[in-house]
């Protein structure tokens, strides 16, 4: 068709990865429907390949180009700099250009064809905290993170470890950081350490790993918190357990990127999905009946509050 | 006449092989193509490989691509050959590799002011000996106390990319990012000849894979290199030391694999980030086999790999077949490689099938034994 | 002072692990049953004379195709069933791929080591490319649940049996079967007439030909045994351990294995103990943060990167393999196809 | 010594008619083979190297298809297509090369493939135990089901190899030369149980280099050459010089003439030498040995007695505990190998497919193996460079000196035959600047020609000033070429002979036991 050609950059390893790859995929095929494009993926196997995948797309004159993950970023910036006929988005990618070499603020300027998408995931995490800290009984709770060294990850548990003090403040969290997101054996690990510790509610941020920490915990009839994405549909194998998900509405800020486009022309500097744009948020909540008295409010008003700027989640 | 005679006897399987994968796989294509959005499409294979060939070879930037996705293939690939020629199977390419990238990437982040004929020698030094320095230990264990080279190196493989990523984090994280990442290696980066990213990398990869063949072939270290492999024993009573020349021979190969992650980084990356796969070391093993251990099969296999790698993305964004089917296609061509029994009756190949000796030490050794004391060997 | 410093920290250190045990018994033998399982596959093999580096991927195919069952059919058939398919079909997938490495290695005499890699590329493409095309686009996952097996509180809650009960029986039932697998193999392998012909086979392929044994046939059996062991393993990734399936989620799994199975100089009771103390590294790991310790012992070891804790049964097993296990003989014929001369 | 009553009974058991076998690689190995073998009587096959003596037992035991020929078992045409149809006709085979599983022990070696199980294939090892214990009692020889057969020695093995026949209650037993590397004792215990099988009625094949053991032990003798039967006689009508000529074709002379040494000064010293072996046991307990240049020094000795340890420590690859080696009056005790290669010494190991050879090596590469290093085979910038001219050179010459039957210098070593291979390493090993030469049974294996080629250089290399060590399992082959006679046992020397044949029997006594009687 004569429409947009949109086409997205995986960060790598695989498209069906449950998390970033899949959901900005989703999200920019709903955009291309949306403006009436058309949308194709390169999937990216070797960091080495970051720079030809996106010069691929620019070489077949597409016109709007989104890239997945803060590690392809440097090559995005570059490509931008040097395609200024082309949109570029960056999923998950906070744009600094330094002005010059001993320059940390950043204050260089954004080419106005690259926008960076971000997320605050600490406002998610600290919605889902709130939940737990309402619903713990022991008054432990555990969170499972990935990597320690993945900002996202590590954001979603402060925020979380926050939300929880905010409705019990001598909550205790038990924290880990199993350094691989591909073992669900040392997920279910974890947790089960953490419920036979006392924790009666587990949150992961691990990928994989995390459906071996949920795993565990409807094993052994504690509560579990999802991630990204409402897991209670995604994984139904284990609905039983899980009680809300941080989000992280991915699939909605790519597409909502695109539709961006399309409607206000070039786009530019980092794009915040937060509280004041749904951009995040915590998953219905599920499997309480009664849900507690007050915990819905205390997530609306959190939200508010956040919109507000009035809380700062970390 | 005769030398390309003799050069057929020894390419014809691995071609035939080649075609034949293409073939399978593209049933597998076409079979497949019913379950998607697209519906049954009897011509999607040849579309898809008529995208790889133009992507590889249909411009000279695809000719480029191509050349600098091999050129870490081939130290890679070396890295293993050379291990399998001493009766070694360094699975520990992986880990060499990205010792020898991070090195790069500091030395060079730190020299990256400084005038290139200066950071970039320095940087790729420093990863050529850091690799050395990594494949060493596996040599020595094994020649000190036995230790199997393939259990260490798979561990060794692991634990270097959970303590790089820990050093990038604690000790050479470079400020003013959102993710741990070191500077950028900026003049230390290896020069770009041609276009857009044919860098000095791809010359020197295929100065190695002549100056290992020249080893091997003429050199008394290549002697005894390849002596130690097919009969340690013999090798000893000739006055060898297998000992030192397991550990050297590893150390050897972890610093072609080390050079391999060094030219990466220096040629394309320019940083180190934990996200850094080494999808090197893996596909290094494959091109090895491919290559019959030998450098020049080695350099035609990294060929063969870097051009699917530089295809790929055409493929993907003109006819949306996964790239997955990449990993499918270099699979049947070892399977057909290996077993070269279908081929040759396909094909009615005469050739006698280029002996790999090493291979079957290899295979041999798996556990420590030598081959000579296996059963069989009388008289 | 400063003398007693060291000996306290040490003392303190046994007394931490000695509090810490009821929580790392539980935990290990999930951690330790994917190798477990590999480690037993590639005994099955090399005592037979056939080397196997393709267990990691026979594992990923096994796992793909099992959840693919169960992601097929638990909302017709029911989760409990389609589960038991599922894992039935992943353990007939690792037969069906023991018997084309078997055919490679024993009657194309291919080399093994590359049947092997091929083994390992092939999973890593098929698995994915059906990924691609068959499971996301249902944008459905789940492929049903096994029920968990919970020993009654009561017996849990016990001081020093509970633990030790729990870390055999609070397991799913995969888990559980490892210890059946590696006594009944142990037993079968050095006491019973398939285990001696094994053994023969491996050892000496053409001695045991003189005696009227069918080397292939002894082969065969041995390497599609193993391949139903490998394809076990990969039921428990997806089955029983997450419920879901990833691109390589083996990651590496059968390659430790490997690794379990010298460490365990290729027999079954060594192999499961090379996993188990895998298995116990990787839960120190785990336990030492969620459950710090107090004190000085309790600063150090918070002061050590988590990367480091992750790394610890990777850097364990070089240590213990090169000081302690040393040099390990495979079985002598192990990797070497057996050739009737002057036979058709 | 025909004392077997049933002996020569008509009655052929075993009829082999115009066996023929070409091999894929072209060798004709057999061409229309006629044997009969009767009920109770021990017939041995004669033939040098590559005669196809194997060939043919293999064809009988179903190991080797025929391409032309029958085999008739009690008159009755038998189609063998693989060792478990021989078996099932009674048919046993000692092969030439030991057929026994190191690792297992002698019960589960013997039962294997006819195992004793209770329910669900468990093994009944005991039961085994008491059968193959009760059997070795019936001929005559005591052997411990559980010990591992890696741990016996070579006449132990012997053994139990019988007995795993026997077990399989054979009526018709093939020994492909089962006493290549027995002394004479263990030779004469294996005679005994022969002779006791063929009182129970056993039909014996049994195939041998050694013309005075087949003079013995046989009841008729049938000669082979290059495939074809080109002889059959009684040992009472023929004599070792007839068989020899038939077996080679041409008259070979058996006994090298060693001619008179003239001892010169001392080439090799070997002074209070103790060593251990692997296992840290001591194997080596205090050798003293002075060979002279211009002598040859023979070490007989049961395989095993630490004469490997000892070859070791001479050749460079292990370190004595206590004591020197001198070459040439320069102390060598830590040089490494290539400095005493330097100073003039050689080695021909027992092994060549183990230590001499690398088989996958073409011959010319072989060649120059112990000497890859020196010049002129390495040159240009540095000594690290390869001369492919100087090596090709060099092999062209070797070959045409020793006589080395090669298409070229450029083919795989593992195609030539095991004579040519060993010609190889002699002709690798002895070059002119020698001062001390170590032999390990530098012809075990090789037939008549091949062995008095052999001998020859040997000799040829002493008259020159070559101070030899032979060190050798076989007895006869040390007192044909010996000078000076030693006996080795339990890791010392225990005597001393000028050799000479009437001390045959005592040094055979003092290998066996340590002490003469
Ligand atoms: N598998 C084989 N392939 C090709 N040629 C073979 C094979 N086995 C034996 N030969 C050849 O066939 C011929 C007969 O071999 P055979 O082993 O029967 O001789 P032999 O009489 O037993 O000699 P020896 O006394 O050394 O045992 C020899 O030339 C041998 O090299
Ligand atoms: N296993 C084998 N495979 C292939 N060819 C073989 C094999 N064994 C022997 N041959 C071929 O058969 C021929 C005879 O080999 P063999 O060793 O039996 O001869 P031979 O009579 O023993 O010679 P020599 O007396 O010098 O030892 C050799 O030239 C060799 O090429
Ligand atoms: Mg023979
Ligand atoms: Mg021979």
């Amino acid at each position: 068709g004569g429409g947009l050609k949109i086409g997205m950059v995986t960060d790598i390893g695989q498209l069906e990865d449950k998390s970033f790859n899949e959901f900005s995929w989703k999200g920019v095929q709903d955009g291309a429907k949306a403006v009436g494009g058309t949308a194709q993926v390169i999937v990216t196997k070797d960091i080495a390949d970051y720079k030809q995948n996106i010069q691929q797309f620019v070489d077949q004159k597409y016109d709007v180009i989104v890239t997945v993950g803060f590690l392809i970023g440097t090559d995005t910036l570059a490509a931008a700099q040097a395609n200024p006929g082309i949109q570029f988005f960056g999923i998950d990618q906070f744009i600094c250009v330094p002005a010059d070499a001993n320059d940390k603020e950043c204050k260089g300027k954004v080419p106005d064809n690259y926008q960076g998408l971000v997320f605050n995931e600490a406002q998610a995490g600290y919605l889902a905290g709130i939940v737990a800290g309402t619903i713990t009984k022991s008054g432990k709770i555990g969170a499972v993170g990935g990597r320690s060294d993945v900002p996202p990850v590590v954001n979603y548990i402060k925020g979380y470890e926050n939300g929880a003090k905010s409705v019990k403040s001598n909550v205790q969290v038990l924290v880990n950081y199993t350094e691989d997101f591909n073992a669900p054996d040392k997920g279910e690990a974890s947790a089960k350490t953490m419920i036979s510790q006392g924790a009666d509610v587990v949150f992961q941020v691990a990928g994989l790993t995390g459906a071996g920490v949920l795993r565990a915990a409807c094993n052994a009839k504690v509560w579990g918190i999802g991630v990204d994405v409402d897991q209670y549909l995604s994984l139904p194998d284990l609905q039983s357990c899980i009680v809300t998900s941080a989000e992280k509405r991915l699939q909605n800020a790519a597409g909502e990127a695109i539709k961006r486009f399309k409607d206000k022309g070039k786009q530019s500097g980092n794009y915040t999905n937060d509280a004041t744009n749904a951009g995040i948020g915590a998953s219905p909540i599920r499997n309480l009946s009664p849900v507690p008295a007050g915990l819905e409010d205390k997530i609306k008003q959190a939200t508010e509050d956040m919109k507000s700027g009035k809380l700062k989640p970390v | 006449m005769t030398r390309l005679r003799a050069a057929w006897r020894v390419a014809s399987i691995p071609v035939y092989s080649i075609l034949l994968a293409l073939l399978v796989a593209a049933v597998v294509i076409i079979v497949s193509s019913t379950f998607t959005a697209t519906g049954f499409d009897p011509l999607l294979p040849l579309a898809a490989y008529l995208r790889l060939l133009i992507g590889a070879f249909g411009s000279p930037s695809g000719i480029s691509n191509t050349l600098v996705a091999a050129a870490p293939l081939m130290f890679g690939g070396l890295a293993v050959g050379l291990g399998l020629k001493a009766g070694l199977f360094n699975i520990g390419v992986a880990g060499q590799f990205l010792v020898g990238a991070f090195a790069s990437a500091v030395v060079g982040a730190s020299l990256a002011g400084a005038p290139m004929l200066v950071g970039m020698p320095l940087a790729v030094l420093a990863g050529a000996l850091a690799g050395a320095a990594y494949g060493f230990i596996p040599g020595f264990l094994k020649a000190r106390t036995g230790a199997h080279e393939v259990v260490t190196t798979i561990m060794l493989n692991n634990a270097a990319t959970l303590l790089l990523t820990w050093a990038v984090n604690d000790l050479v994280r470079a400020p003013g990012f959102t993710f741990p990442r070191t500077a950028a290696v900026g003049e230390s980066a290896l020069p770009v000849l041609i276009g857009r990213n044919l860098h000095l990398g791809v010359v020197l990869a295929v100065v190695a894979i002549f100056v290992v063949r020249w080893v091997l072939d003429r050199t008394t270290l290549g002697f005894e290199i390849r002596t130690v492999g097919l009969n340690p024993e013999a090798a000893r009573y000739a006055g060898m030391r297998p000992v030192f020349i397991t550990a050297l021979t590893m150390t050897l190969s972890g610093l072609l694999a080390g050079l391999a992650g060094s030219i990466q980084m220096l040629g394309v990356i320019g940083f180190y980030a934990p996200g850094i796969t080494a999808s090197v070391g893996f596909d290094s093993i494959a091109v090895a086999l491919l290559g019959r251990s030998d450098p020049i099969g080695i350099l035609f296999a990294a060929l063969l790999f870097g051009a699917f790698r530089a295809g790929a993305p055409l493929m993907q964004i003109e006819t949306s077949v996964p790239i997955e089917v990449i990993d499918i296609i270099q699979a049947l061509v070892i399977l057909f490689l290996a077993a070269d029994l279908i081929v040759r009756r396909l094909f009615r190949v005469r050739a006698a099938k280029p002996e790999i000796a090493e291979l079957q030490t290899v295979t041999k050794t798996w556990g420590g034994t030598t081959p000579s004391t296996t059963p069989g060997g009388g008289d | 002072m400063d003398l007693l410093a060291i000996p306290r920290l040490v003392f303190e250190f046994a007394v931490y692990l000695l509090t810490v045990l009821p929580d790392l018994l539980p935990i290990i033998l999930a951690l330790a049953t994917p190798l477990a399982l590999g480690a037993l596959c590639g005994v099955l093999n090399e005592r037979s004379g056939v080397v196997n580096i393709g267990i990691e991927g026979m594992m990923l195919m096994s796992a793909f195709f099992g959840y693919l069952t169960g992601f097929a059919l638990h909302q017709t058939v029911g989760s409990a069933v389609a589960i038991w398919l599922g894992i039935a079909v992943a353990v007939g997938v690792g037969a069906l791929l023991g018997l084309l490495h078997a055919w490679l290695s024993v009657s194309v005499r291919a080399d093994q080591i590359i049947a092997g890699t091929m083994m390992n590329i092939a999973a890593l493409g098929v698995t994915g490319y059906l990924n691609r095309l068959i499971i996301t686009p249902s944008g459905r996952g789940g492929a049903g649940v096994i029920p968990p097996f919970r020993i009654p509180p009561e017996l849990a809650d016990l001081p020093v049996v509970g633990p030790i009960l729990a870390m055999f029986l609070d397991q799913g039932p995969i888990a559980m079967s490892v210890i059946v697998f590696v006594l009944v193999l142990q037993f079968g392998l050095f006491r019973t007439r398939w285990g001696l012909r094994t053994r023969a086979v491996g050892e000496h392929p053409k001695a045991a030909d003189t005696l009227g044994i069918d080397v292939f046939r002894q082969r065969y059996l041995n390497v599609i045994l193993g391949g139903a062991l490998a394809g076990l393993a990969g039921a428990f990734l997806t089955l029983e351990s997450t419920g879901s399936f990833q691109n390589g989620m083996t990651g590496g799994r059968g390659f430790i294995a490997l690794a379990a199975m010298i460490f365990g100089r290729w027999t079954p009771v060594g192999s499961f103990l090379g996993a188990l103390l895998f298995g116990t590294a990787t839960a120190f790991g785990v336990v030492v943060s969620v459950r710090p310790a107090e004190g000085d012992l309790g600063v150090i070891l918070r002061s050590i990167p988590t990367f480091w804790y992750a790394a610890l049964p990777y850097l364990l097993t070089v240590v213990i393999l090169a000081g302690v296990v040393g040099r390990s003989v495979p079985p002598a014929a192990d990797g070497v196809p057996y050739a009737k001369e002057g036979k058709a | 010594m025909k004392d077997g009553p049933t002996a020569g009974s008509a009655r052929p058991v075993l009829e082999m008619r115009g066996i023929t076998k070409r091999f894929p690689t072209g060798t004709l190995a057999n061409d229309g083979i006629d044997l009969d073998v009767r009920r109770g009587e021990i017939h041995a096959l004669l033939g040098e190297n590559g005669a196809g003596k194997t060939t043919l037992m293999n064809i009988l035991y179903g190991l080797l298809v025929p391409d032309a020929g029958e085999i008739r078992i009690d008159g009755a045409v038998a189609t063998i297509h693989d060792p478990a149809d021989a078996i099932a006709r009674g048919i046993g085979m000692v092969h030439q090369h030991f057929m026994l599983v190191p690792v297992l022990t002698v019960a589960e070696n013997v039962i294997l493939g006819q195992e004793i199980t209770r329910a669900a294939q468990i093994l009944d090892l005991a039961e085994a135990g008491r059968r193959i214990r009760a059997l070795g009692a019936r001929l005559g020889f005591d052997i411990d089901p559980g010990a591992r057969v890696s741990g016996l020695s070579v006449g132990q093995q012997q053994r139990v190899e019988i007995a795993k026949a026997v077990y399989r209650d054979v009526r018709i037993l093939v020994l492909d030369e089962p006493t290549a590397v027995l002394t004479p004792q263990e030779t004469r215990e294996i005679f005994g149980v022969l002779r006791a099988l063929r009182q129970d009625g056993a039909s014996i094949v049994f195939i041998s280099h050694k013309l005075d053991e087949v003079l013995e032990i046989a009841d008729r003798i049938t000669v082979i050459r290059r495939g074809r039967v080109v002889g059959s006689r009684r040992p009472g009508e023929t004599s070792e010089q007839e068989l020899a000529d038939l077996m080679v074709g041409r008259s070979v002379s058996l006994r090298v003439d060693r001619g008179t040494s003239h001892a010169g000064a001392p080439a090799l010293e070997i002074v209070g030498l103790r060593a251990n072996d692997d296992r840290r046991h001591e194997t080596v307990r205090g050798v003293d040995v002075t060979v002279r240049a211009g002598e040859i020094v023979g070490i007989a000795g049961v395989a095993g007695n630490g004469q490997d340890e000892l070859i070791e420590c001479l050749v460079g690859l292990r370190r004595p505990t206590a004591g020197a080696v001198r070459l040439a009056g320069r102390d060598v005790t830590r040089a490494s190998v290539d400095r005493r290669r330097d100073v003039g010494f050689a080695f021909v190991p027992a092994d060549r497919h183990r230590y001499g050879l690398v088989l996958p090596y073409t011959v010319r590469d072989n060649l120059v193996l112990t000497r890859y290093a020196e010049r002129p085979y390495v040159g240009g910038l540095g000594t690290f460079i390869r001369q492919d001219a100087a090596i090709d050179e060099a092999a062209r010459r070797l070959i045409a000196e020793f006589d080395i039957r090669t298409p070229s210098e450029r083919d795989p070593v593992s195609t030539l035959s095991g004579g040519n291979q060993q010609k190889v390493i002699v002709a690798r090993e002895f070059r002119q600047d020698l001062k001390v030469m170590v032999l390990d049974q530098p012809t075990r294996g090789l037939d008549v020609g091949s062995i008095e080629f052999i001998h020859r250089q040997v000799i040829a290399r002493r008259d020159a000033g070559v101070g030899v060590l032979l060190v050798s399992a076989e007895l006869d082959e040390v007192l044909e070429l010996s000078d000076r006679v030693l006996v080795m046992h339990r890791g010392r020397i225990v005597g001393e002979f000028a050799a000479s044949e009437a001390q045959r029997d005592r040094i055979g006594l003092l290998m066996a036991k340590g002490a003469a009687a």
